[in-house]
């Protein structure tokens, strides 16, 4: 009796787990592109292991690796054009270097400093949300502002797996489905929210079956194959740029840090669970693939290394010789203008420092 | 022309959505229906329902959508149906409505009003005649506002939409088809951050605001003819506050009484009790006295008289304060 | 690419509009039981109208009524077992009565006093929620206590098209699919939520789709036509009981009224659309298979007519004669022990009342 | 035996699990993972996943699902796992777990604990560090607890446990594993509603509660080395507060300072201050000071030490009290 649902449709791959493509899925993506990927890739993979090292080195705060969620980072912002809107979460490295944010920034801003979340202007690319979820109504209003502006401009927005309980995943999909907005929803489902399994998170098949109840599609996509990621994000743009309504992509990936370097994910799951996640690398999947189209050899990766080493050092030591926020900054932002009790308790800050320093 | 307060925000919203074509309109209900308060009647037949949106019933994702339109170009007003219905929402707007420009560096403000009905006194269902203002006071970046006359609403919104800063304005639903006031046709802005003296007098300054007013009004009423000179002082904006207003006001008086229709403890009347200790503690010859509805729930209608603040307390709290 | 829903399963009906049986669906429910349904849901008609009256006079407060609505609702509450939760929402009438909940203090609520909503002890009937959606995860809370207790009963929750928007809704679904708790719900698709079609409400394409995006069954049902409504409930509360997860049901009815007696509808819809729906009138098919099986004729619905009419005026007499609530009643229940300050302020008030009635 | 809160915390929710198998502990990663800070570590081999209940991520939902089982026979200790992340929940907390003792006539209390860590001084990230306990401290029916010790963590708790009213137990999470202390192995109850006094004094109450408490102390101490007697009062109960033991200290003084992390406006500092005003005005020899951070949102580690009240600042509010 019961209106039971068919979610039966493959997980969209290109390349297999040994780098291989797929019968008839060759990336419509020029080499250019395709090396373009894999240095974004191997610098999001670069800079990561560098913020970890640098955490223990008491140099960074608490900081949320990326490691294996390059394909899914990547791969969501690649198709991106610069009239779209990007709405990341607080994992999410590598969709910030793909768009082309300052690695330095995004550094100082897990070092502890506000000014790093400043996105440069001419880049729409929302400050990380880190209560869960409450960035994907911000997407929905982004796209609908494009909407009765007649701005062409698409509105992407990622989360985790865990982000699918709460209710604002639920309003900003309807939202969505509702006003036929331009937006994307690209749910890294990495099979941990800290250490809750995805099995617990919700007794749903697959999370992209979660569209039907919003009545726009759902699609599931290897998360560490980042040529599928972007052929699914592509063509779910051009559907919504089509006026064709939103789409949401569940990446099927795999977290293969701890959650945070808070966290210690052995209290809640096997190193061989882990390990059985690591052939399937997007990294090493699309080096192989890279080689086979002879656009790589060794020593080009040994090139688009080196490179990604550089820039990350350059980026460390810029962020470590900026300066920290003043009591001018704290203060500056809570209004446009500032009213004068506030500027009174300002002063009165900044003349206690001063007599704490004195001391 | 005499007109309601509901009519003068009606009004208000109009002009500036004619003005500027960044305003939209969004929340549940405004559009064919008018608002249940008929505040946004006519709009969407004025603007369209592009501008004027009849949204799902879902307050989190309405101030969420509101967030992101505000941060890309448009300057949304969103309706929540009654401040007791708020709550869902109030995740997004302690996290992001009020932190983004703070989080961002100024990358990212989101000016966007909030407007909804509060307060009691017109006999509603649970939940319909909240009065919880205090919640939004201590949220650094937002800006509160509550009007008290149709005058004030009109200049108020007006003034509120055009603010910078996110605002939550709160309209006293019980003043809403209340006295009619002469209000100017033409758009007029009446400031933010700046109370407004409704009343001059020499012995006590009674501070309030909303439906409180009239309420006080009608006790300073009381007071004169007992000999007492109250003056009234309608904080208007409620957060941040009109410090110097207030501290000038109980300087010149040497006494203060607060009214608030929210249960008294950490009420806004805490916080001005606090205020006015801190910087006129020697001018004062009594204590701040607060007169505010008790600390429980809001009663259903058939004990909101009861429960409700009223001239007589608030004579009362007046006579006790001269007395002290 | 995507993941398409398959949400064709035809709505379940067992009265046609006609009042006919459809062929091969007899009720599974005895002549006395049938009888019993005919009276609840006259005596909902007439306790609605009778509201809507006393409203008018000034004698009852805002008021929703259930006009229409007395399929879902008593359809919903006639499988419940004493064992049972009832989690309703605001306009539930017809559930109140079925459970055996007094309608003197179902009145004395309505007409603006706390004390009518004190269920009577034995009665597992939660306060009805008034923020939308509210209720939804108590329900889960409730049944989810019940399987930790080893304890059979099921728990019911009501609840209209637009709550199927609030985040409360998706999460209260969600863990009811991840605990497999015994839950029913049951969403009165009443077509509008105050002005709201329900077509700006969602896109799904049904309410009972959704279930999909919890891992458990949905189903749709003809919610004027009471033995459909009494079946699907029934077969799902089997289902909840043998340990099979919860149910969502969507009953299709309408909103024959007003949203409130504060409310003016035809604000916003039309005469004709009302008008559609008069001739599905839930008591109205009822009345004629009951004749069509001989269990009723003019003159005993007369009969359950005047027995209505007597119990309601009775009803009213009662709760009009009931005392206000006292200033102790007021400040009683807001916390076990009353703290000082409380009490205080309670002396405060009941002085302050004592001098405004002197004056 | 010498322990830490968290260790104190972790033994007040084993004991009175063993105790009462009503008490259900329900959150986000309370189970395997034992807790963010591992307050629940080993709970779930104890107890078993029917009692450990890890859940989705979805904090009304987890407030809501926890009202429906405290409604029909359990006790649920529900984690959110830090302050920032409960705004979600606010309108189940302010509309259902404060209310439905009230809205029912008492058929249908719902005794719960809600457990989360506050407050900042731990250089974790946006929203990890929040101080908005006042919020909580407005809604009549709520009981709101802070522990600032190991052995008041260990009784507060279990008393709060065994509370019929529900209880917002906001545990600092600066204290967690702060300064050891011994405490009983038996389980223990440390009243509610009842004010501890720290440390005896002469010329002036200082008024905190959580990790303000030690902040306190250490000013206390400097200031006894200027001749200035200070009377340390830990609230323990934020609301109902003890007032009796804030006027009783205050009316022996004559001099108050309250210390929050929170900022200014609006926090339950306003609420004692206005308090002391208005029971022991005359007591006062100095305006009551306010020792709070600024208000403007909590900023990121490398600028919280800035933010952060001190004992410098603490010292500097008595000493202006003093003068004054
Ligand atoms: C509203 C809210 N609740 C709780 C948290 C604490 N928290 C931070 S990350 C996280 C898990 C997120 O899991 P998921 O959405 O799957 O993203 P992932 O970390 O796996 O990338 C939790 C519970 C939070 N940040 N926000
Ligand atoms: C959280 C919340 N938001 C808004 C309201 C105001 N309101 C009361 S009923 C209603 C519409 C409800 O529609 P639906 O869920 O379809 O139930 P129906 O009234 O049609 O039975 C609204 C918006 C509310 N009660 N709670
Ligand atoms: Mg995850
Ligand atoms: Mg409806």
């Amino acid at each position: 009796m019961g209106l039971e649902l068919t979610t039966k449709a493959p997980m969209l791959q290109i390349l297999d787990e040994e780098g291989q493509v797929r019968p008839g899925a060759e990336p419509a993506l020029a080499p250019a592109e395709l090396r373009r990927i894999y240095e974004i890739m191997v610098l999001a993979r670069t800079a990561d292991a560098k913020a970890l090292k640098l955490q223990r080195q008491g140099r960074m705060g608490t900081y949320a690796s990326s490691l294996g969620h390059e394909a899914c980072q990547i791969g969501t912002a690649f198709p991106l054009r610069p009239e779209d809107y990007f709405f990341p979460y607080f994992r999410d490295l590598g969709a910030y270097l793909t768009l082309g944010y300052p690695l330095a920034d995004y550094y100082h801003y897990w070092m502890g400093n506000e000014a790093g979340l400043r996105t440069p202007d001419g880049l729409n690319l929302f400050a990380l949300a880190i209560p869960v979820a409450s960035q994907i109504p911000h997407a929905v209003g982004a796209a609908l502002a494009a909407k009765l502006r007649k701005k062409t401009g698409a509105a992407v927005c990622t989360f985790g797996d865990g982000a699918t309980s709460e209710g604002d995943f639920h309003e900003g999909l309807n939202f969505a489905g509702v006003f036929r907005t331009a937006n994307v929803f690209v749910c890294y489902n990495n099979q941990w929210a800290i250490s809750t399994p995805r099995s617990r998170q919700t007794a749903s098949e697959t999370i992209a079956q979660k569209a039907g109840a919003y009545g726009f599609p759902g699609v599931q996509v290897d998360g560490n194959d980042v040529l599928a990621v972007i052929a699914s994000v592509r063509e779910a743009l051009d559907r919504a740029r089509a006026g064709g309504g939103p789409t949401l992509i569940e990446a099927v990936t795999y977290r293969m840090g701890h959650h945070t370097t808070s966290d210690d994910a052995t209290r809640y799951r096997t190193e061989e669970e882990v390990k059985a996640w690591e052939p399937r690398d997007p990294l090493r999947r699309l080096r192989i693939y890279l080689r086979s189209r002879g656009l790589s050899d060794e020593a080009s990766e040994k090139g688009v290394l080196d490179a990604a080493t550089n820039a990350v050092e350059k980026a460390v030591a810029e962020a470590e010789s900026r300066p920290p926020a003043t009591v001018d900054d704290l203060f500056a932002y809570t209004y446009k203008n500032m009213p004068p009790a506030l500027a009174e308790q300002r002063t009165g800050l900044k003349e206690a420092l001063k007599a704490e320093a004195g001391r | 022309m005499k007109i309601t307060m509901a009519q003068a925000l009606n009004q208000a919203l109009a002009q500036e959505m004619a003005r500027d074509e960044r305003y939209v309109l969004l929340g549940e209900d405004v559009g064919p229906d008018g608002g249940v308060f008929r505040v946004t009647d006519g709009l969407i037949q004025k603007f369209g329902p592009e501008r004027v949106i009849d949204t799902p019933l879902a307050e989190s994702g309405l101030i969420g959508v509101s967030i992101g339109m505000a941060a890309f170009g448009l300057r949304p007003i969103a309706e929540i149906q009654f401040l007791g219905f708020i709550y869902p929402a109030f995740n997004q707007i302690l996290s992001h409505v009020a932190r983004l420009r703070n989080r961002t560096r100024g990358r990212y403000p989101v000016p966007m009003v909030i407007r909804t009905p509060y307060g009691a006194g017109v006999r509603a269902l649970e939940h319909h005649s909240e009065s919880t203002e205090a919640l939004f006071c201590q949220l650094p970046g937002l800006t509160v506002v509550v009007p008290s006359t149709p005058y004030d609403a009109k200049g108020l919104l007006i003034a509120s939409l055009r603010s910078e800063d996110p605002v939550i304005f709160l309209e006293p639903s019980r003043l809403y088809r209340g006295e009619k006031q002469d209000v100017p046709e033409e758009p007029y802005e009446v400031p933010l951050r700046a109370a407004r003296t409704v009343r001059e007098g020499t012995d006590v300054t009674v501070i309030g605001w909303g439906a409180m007013v009239p309420v006080m009004e009608k006790a300073a009423d009381e007071a004169a003819g007992r000999g007492v000179s109250a003056e009234i002082l309608d904080l208007r904006t409620l957060s941040p506050m009109d410090r110097e207003a207030v501290l000038a006001s109980v300087r010149k008086t040497g006494r203060a009484v607060v009214v608030h229709e929210a249960p008294k403890t950490c009420g806004l009347g805490a916080e001005i009790s606090a205020l006015i200790s801190e910087n006129a503690l020697l001018s004062l010859r009594a204590p701040v006295a607060r007169v505010t509805a008790p600390d429980i729930t809001i009663p259903l209608p058939k004990a909101e008289d009861d429960y409700y603040v009223n001239p007589a307390r608030v004579l009362a709290g007046i006579l006790k304060t001269m007395e002290f």
